[in-house]
């Protein structure tokens, strides 16, 4: 007999129909702008630049190395690099960039960017609502639009920054343990040069 | 672009010739046309409805894949992987990784496996989900089975974006691993898909298995014989569709394949109602693949240490990595000259390959007919024309 | 001769003038039917609602249609040339003209009977079915034979086609 | 008091038209009827087109429009100001005067069946001897309208949308008015006014509609399905076949003249589905006596969007057929079966009343159906497959 099939599809769009007004599994929708869906944390679309502290031009992580300029997939950052140098946050000079450039219109959010960086000091960013109007000048973000600050990275991807953080903390502890042992040793060659035996010694050279 | 010499369909061109010209229609379809799923198109000559030439054209979405890579790092190629068949960039990933793993002779630790295997077999079920939604709609269903599989589709993505961070573009696999470790409660959340997404297919079953018109539609047509279909090097669901048993999870077992317990559905018949059906089976048993690799899951690394970031180059070499794609056989074929870019990089697209045989499956069929051919060859066209 | 008769009759000459004028056939054939769509309104307007209606539903729903379905199958609704000589136009005007003139009479000297029968009520479709169904159950049955002789001549033929088409 | 209210709108009529002199009083009636009509069910149009977005989204688990006004229930606004303001765009090689003319026909003739209509007790713009044939004859016009549109494109798309409507609507005509002959036959009229008053009638709370006897049923679902097909709904949207030939015949048509053919098709859905209430639901009359207080117009309208809902349903749930089997589930299945449906009235009205002459013609009805879909099965072998599995 022609139609037990079209009545069984009938039966199932219909029990949709009012599961839908029951259901919260079956009616998937969010409203979007009223309601949005909970962040996932480890959502990406494009890249931003990490700094400490409070001034974004003092605390840049990024130390102008070009690794991430060079393995960019569609290369959209465009990086110049700058003649002097400055302490970064573990006090050793290094390098900044004076122009730090993202086409996001040409970016493919595939953090490759982010794998090569050795210094931790680009990461993807989650804001998605970046329309305008000018579609060249508009979508390509300098240094300044780029750089967000530590807090809002430990925001958006918390695991992930407290990961960096802690590997960030160890490594100045080193450095400080480092500097302090070197602070030590010159202490403890300074003292030795003061005790009175080690001074002879020294005279004697 | 026909593989035969003899023609499948008695009605060869040459017998149509001697109609007039002004009563075969020519219908361009596409490359703006709702149903050649995204920028194809079919130069098509009507007789009434009936097909009696076709001709596809393509090539609208070629983006010179082959030879960006050239000039890419390897683990810069990894990306434009993910935009080949953007539906399933997993699979993608991880036919491109094995390449060059197979070149490079890298080893994959135990958990990175069972993530590719998830994550694959994750991607499987989302494309064949939305095929056959697809399929439906090229057959005018207005779009239900279609939201439903989206629905279903919609909770898959959710998983990669909380893996991978990207819906679509997941960019995953690594060689030597994969990019990040399911995060905390992750694989639970994959778990309460897998053990929902039976009662989906469940529902899909009652809504259009059994319909007549859908029967009426699918069966029948489009034909592709067991012979015509391992001549034009098909493979994927739509090999097996007509009945050749040729499924790469099992004859190579790459990867870990070796350790689960699944069926490959054959069909027998190599239309369109086989394909069809085919998906939804497999789909099946994905689902079975996915429960035991749920279940074995180990803890450990992800990445192999020795495998670096930055500067990978491999020794001078060829490779060519193939894996059972959601499409068909996915393979990447590389030959290095010990740079850090391929120096020769070529994809085995399976939606192109099993394309060709469209003109074959279409003449002497409705222009109805071209429509859901051309569905459940199941294409993509960033694959077909790279 | 009320204003709408003249009216009607004005747009169903037009259209079978136009049909016969026009270059592009699908022109004719749609002129032609407003031509046996105001011909259907003459009918309405005498009262003969059953005649009326059936000459709607068969000549403007199935035989226009037929015609422009043809046309529509051949594809030669192209503007054609202007064919035939002066000589074809008058042995035309001249048969179109006898016709005319032997209706005339015909009509002009049965006019008393007319007056008559349109004094008499409107014919309803049940008296049109009993009558044909009683007296006219013949001549229903001869066309009815007729048309499906017909109906099965065109399936052969086109059945014949479609095998050597094969 | 319930007589007033069902009423309400001839007695008002009446009272307005006694304020107009007597000679002009034709004119002002026949005003006062049409344009209630010209209103009501343009409203209607609007009303399903929100009903069909909304209960197709929740049919697809989605919510449907719901941004514009309360409920969404202002997006027919939305959607008739956007189409009213968009550029009309006409194909330059088109045929201008017949481009232009084909909605314009198509919504005329939509309007003209809603003439013999009853749409409540005492309320029908024309009662014709011979409504139902003025119903089919009109609505025979439509097919010239879409045949006007396709052709006057000059695009193959439309051209074979065209060809795919009429071919169509041509074969489905047939069952419609064979499907309605059996009515005809019991009512012994074909005026729409005397087939409603014949089936307002009860039988203890029964009422007499025809759809309750085996060859008004049969007649019914015959009539439902050639109905869908004549108004080009899902699954017989081939015309407008939008994964086929993307929008078919109106293709080429935008703004304004788009929105026309819109109305026009549905209108021909609301014109079919009150037909088919007409014919077999008993038009306006209640379908139990005590119910019998609840204004016609009330229940006519009940019906009609319970009709438009179940196709809604079926739309939201039906893949499209192919042309072929259209052709010959119209001319193989149902144009025998609304033979032998007639047949099946003929041996009713012969019998003396009783349970014999049900089970008679039901299982005429019966065996016959199942007779013809087997044929229609035969040589063709669809049939829910088993699959083999390697290991």
């Amino acid at each position: 007999m022609i139609g037990e099939g079209i009545l069984k599809g009938l039966a199932e769009t219909a029990r949709n129909f009012f599961g839908s007004y029951v259901n919260k599994d079956r009616l998937t929708t969010v409203q979007f702008p009223e309601e949005r869906l909970p962040q996932i944390e480890a959502t990406r679309d494009f890249p931003f630049l990490v700094y400490d502290g409070t001034d974004w031009q003092q605390g840049l992580r990024c130390v102008s190395c070009q690794i991430c300029e060079k393995e960019c997939p569609p290369k959209c950052i465009y990086i110049e690099k700058s003649k002097d140098k400055k302490p970064d946050a573990t006090g050793k000079p290094q390098s900044y960039p004076t122009t730090f450039n993202i086409d996001i219109s040409v970016c493919m959010s595939c953090q490759i960017c982010v794998e090569v960086c050795p210094f931790d000091a680009i990461k993807m960013d989650v804001a998605f609502e970046l329309s305008t109007d000018d579609r060249f000048g508009g979508l390509l973000l300098n240094r300044e639009q780029l750089a967000k600050s530590n807090e809002y990275y430990n925001k958006i991807h918390p695991t992930e920054a407290a990961a960096v953080d802690a590997a960030f903390a160890e490594e100045r502890a080193k450095a400080e343990a480092k500097a302090r042992q070197a602070a030590e040793a010159k202490a403890a060659a300074a003292a030795q040069t003061l005790t009175p035996g080690a001074g002879e010694t020294t005279r004697v050279q | 672009m026909s593989v035969l010499t003899e023609a499948p369909v008695d009605l060869t061109p040459s017998q149509s010739d001697d109609r007039t010209d002004s009563q075969l229609l020519e219908v361009s379809m596409g490359p703006q046309h709702p149903s050649t799923h995204g920028v194809f198109r079919m130069d098509v000559a009507l007789d009434g409805e009936r097909v009696v030439k076709l001709k596809p054209v393509f090539g609208y979405l070629h983006r010179n894949h082959e030879k960006i890579a050239e000039t890419e790092s390897y683990l810069g190629c990894m990306p434009y992987t993910d935009r080949l068949d953007y539906i399933c960039s997993i699979t993608n990933n991880w036919a491109y990784a094995l390449a060059v793993e197979k070149l490079a002779g890298i080893q994959v630790p135990e958990r990175a496996e069972y993530l590719r295997v998830i994550t694959g077999e994750l991607t499987r079920l989302q494309n064949h989900a939305g095929l056959v939604g697809f399929l439906m709609q090229d057959m005018g269903a207005s779009g239900t089975p279609l939201m439903y599989a989206f629905r279903e589709r919609e909770k898959i993505l959710d998983l990669f974006e909380a893996l991978t961070g990207a819906r679509m573009m997941c960019n995953y696999m690594r060689f030597g691993g994969c990019r990040v470790d399911a995060p905390a409660g992750w694989l639970q959340q994959a778990q309460k898909v897998i053990d929902a997404f039976p009662r989906f297919l469940d529902e899909f079953e009652r809504l259009l298995v059994s319909n007549e018109i859908l029967m009426a539609r699918t069966q029948g047509v489009g034909v592709v014989s067991r012979e015509q279909a391992v001549n034009a090097g098909i493979s994927g669901p739509m090999a097996r569709a007509s009945g050749v048993n040729y499924d790469l999870r099992k004859v190579d077992k790459y990867g870990i394949y070796d350790r689960f317990s699944f069926r490959v559905p054959l069909g027998e018949n190599g239309d369109v109602y086989d394909r069809y059906m085919l998906r939804v089976l497999e789909m099946r048993e994905s689902v079975e693949i996915l429960k035991q690799a749920m279940r074995d899951v180990p803890s450990g690394p992800i990445m192999d240490p020795n495998t670096k970031t930055r500067g990978f180059r491999p020794k001078a070499g060829e490779a060519y990595g193939r894996i059972e794609g959601p499409k068909g056989e996915l393979g990447f074929y590389l030959i290095s000259d010990g740079s850090s870019n391929p120096y020769r990089f070529r994809v085995r697209p399976p939606s192109l390959i099993n394309l060709t045989l469209l003109e074959d499956m279409c003449l002497g069929q409705n222009v109805a007919d071209i429509v859901i051919i051309l569905g459940s060859v199941d294409i993509v066209l960033g694959e077909v024309d790279r | 001769m009320t204003i709408s008769f003249l009216l009607l009759a004005a747009i169903t000459i037009a259209g079978t003038a136009a049909a016969m004028s026009l270059r592009n056939l699908v022109h004719c054939v749609l002129a032609l039917t407003l031509g046996l769509v105001g011909l259907a309104a003459l009918y309405l307007q005498l009262g003969a609602q059953f005649v009326g209606f059936t000459q709607i539903l068969v000549y403007v729903g199935a035989v226009a249609i037929l015609a422009v379905f043809a046309i529509m199958m051949t594809r030669s609704a192209e503007p054609t040339e202007p064919h035939g000589s002066s000589s074809f136009q008058l042995s035309g005007a001249l048969i179109a003209g006898i016709v005319f003139a032997v209706l005339a009479w015909a009509v002009s000297s049965g006019t008393k009977a007319l007056q008559v029968q349109t004094l008499q009520p409107e014919a309803s479709v049940n008296q049109i079915g009993v009558a044909l169904m009683h007296g006219f159950v013949l001549p229903l049955e001869v066309i009815g034979l007729l048309l499906t002789a017909a109906l099965i001549g065109a399936g052969v033929l086109a059945m014949d086609e479609t095998r050597g088409a094969r | 008091m319930p007589e007033i209210i069902d009423q309400i709108f001839v007695l008002s009529k009446h009272w307005l038209l006694g304020y107009v002199p007597a000679g002009l009083q034709p004119v002002f009636s026949a005003l006062l009827s049409v344009v209630p009509v010209l209103i009501a069910f343009p409203l209607l149009f609007a009303i399903t087109t929100v009903l069909e977005r909304k209960g197709l989204g929740r049919m697809q688990n989605r919510y449907g429009p719901n941004r514009t006004g309360p409920f969404g229930i202002l997006q027919p606004m939305a959607d008739g100001i956007k189409s009213l303001t968009k550029e009309d765009i006409i194909p330059r090689t088109a045929d201008h005067l017949v481009h232009l003319l084909a909605p314009l026909l198509l919504v005329t003739a939509s309007f003209l069946v809603y003439a013999v209509l009853p749409i409540g007790r005492n309320m029908v713009i024309a009662n014709l001897n011979a409504g139902v044939l003025f119903f089919f004859a009109v609505g025979s016009m439509v097919e010239l309208a879409v045949f006007m549109a396709g052709w006057s494109s000059r695009s193959k798309y439309s051209l074979l949308g065209a060809m795919r409507a009429i071919a169509q609507m041509i074969s489905y005509e047939m069952p419609l008015v064979l499907a309605s002959v059996v009515v005809i036959m019991a009512a012994g009229s074909l005026s729409t006014v005397a087939i409603v008053n014949m089936q307002a009638s009860y039988t203890g709370i029964w009422p007499h509609w025809y759809v309750f006897t085996p060859w008004g049923l049969t007649g019914f679902v015959i009539f439902l399905i050639a109905a869908t097909a004549e108004s080009n709904r899902c699954p017989f949207d081939l015309p407008e076949g939008e994964s086929e030939i993307i929008a078919g015949y109106y293709i080429e048509y935008s703004g304004f003249k788009f929105a026309l053919f819109f109305l026009g098709e549905y209108l021909g859905m609301f014109a079919t589905s009150a037909m088919a209430i007409t014919l077999f639901l008993g038009g306006w009359a209640a379908p139990f006596s005590f119910l019998t207080w609840i204004p016609s117009y009330v229940w006519f309208f009940t019906k009609l969007l319970t009709l438009i809902l179940v196709f809604i349903w079926i739309r939201g749930t039906l893949p499209r057929l192919r042309m072929d089997q259209l052709m010959n589930f119209a001319w193989k299945f149902m144009l025998p079966l609304s033979l032998i449906n007639i047949f099946g009235a003929g041996v009713w009205h012969y019998m003396p009343a009783g349970l014999l002459r049900w089970l008679v013609v039901t299982l005429l009805v019966v065996v016959s159906c199942i007779s013809l879909s087997r044929g229609l099965r035969r040589g063709k072998w669809f049939h829910v497959r088993t699959y083999r599995f390697a290991a």
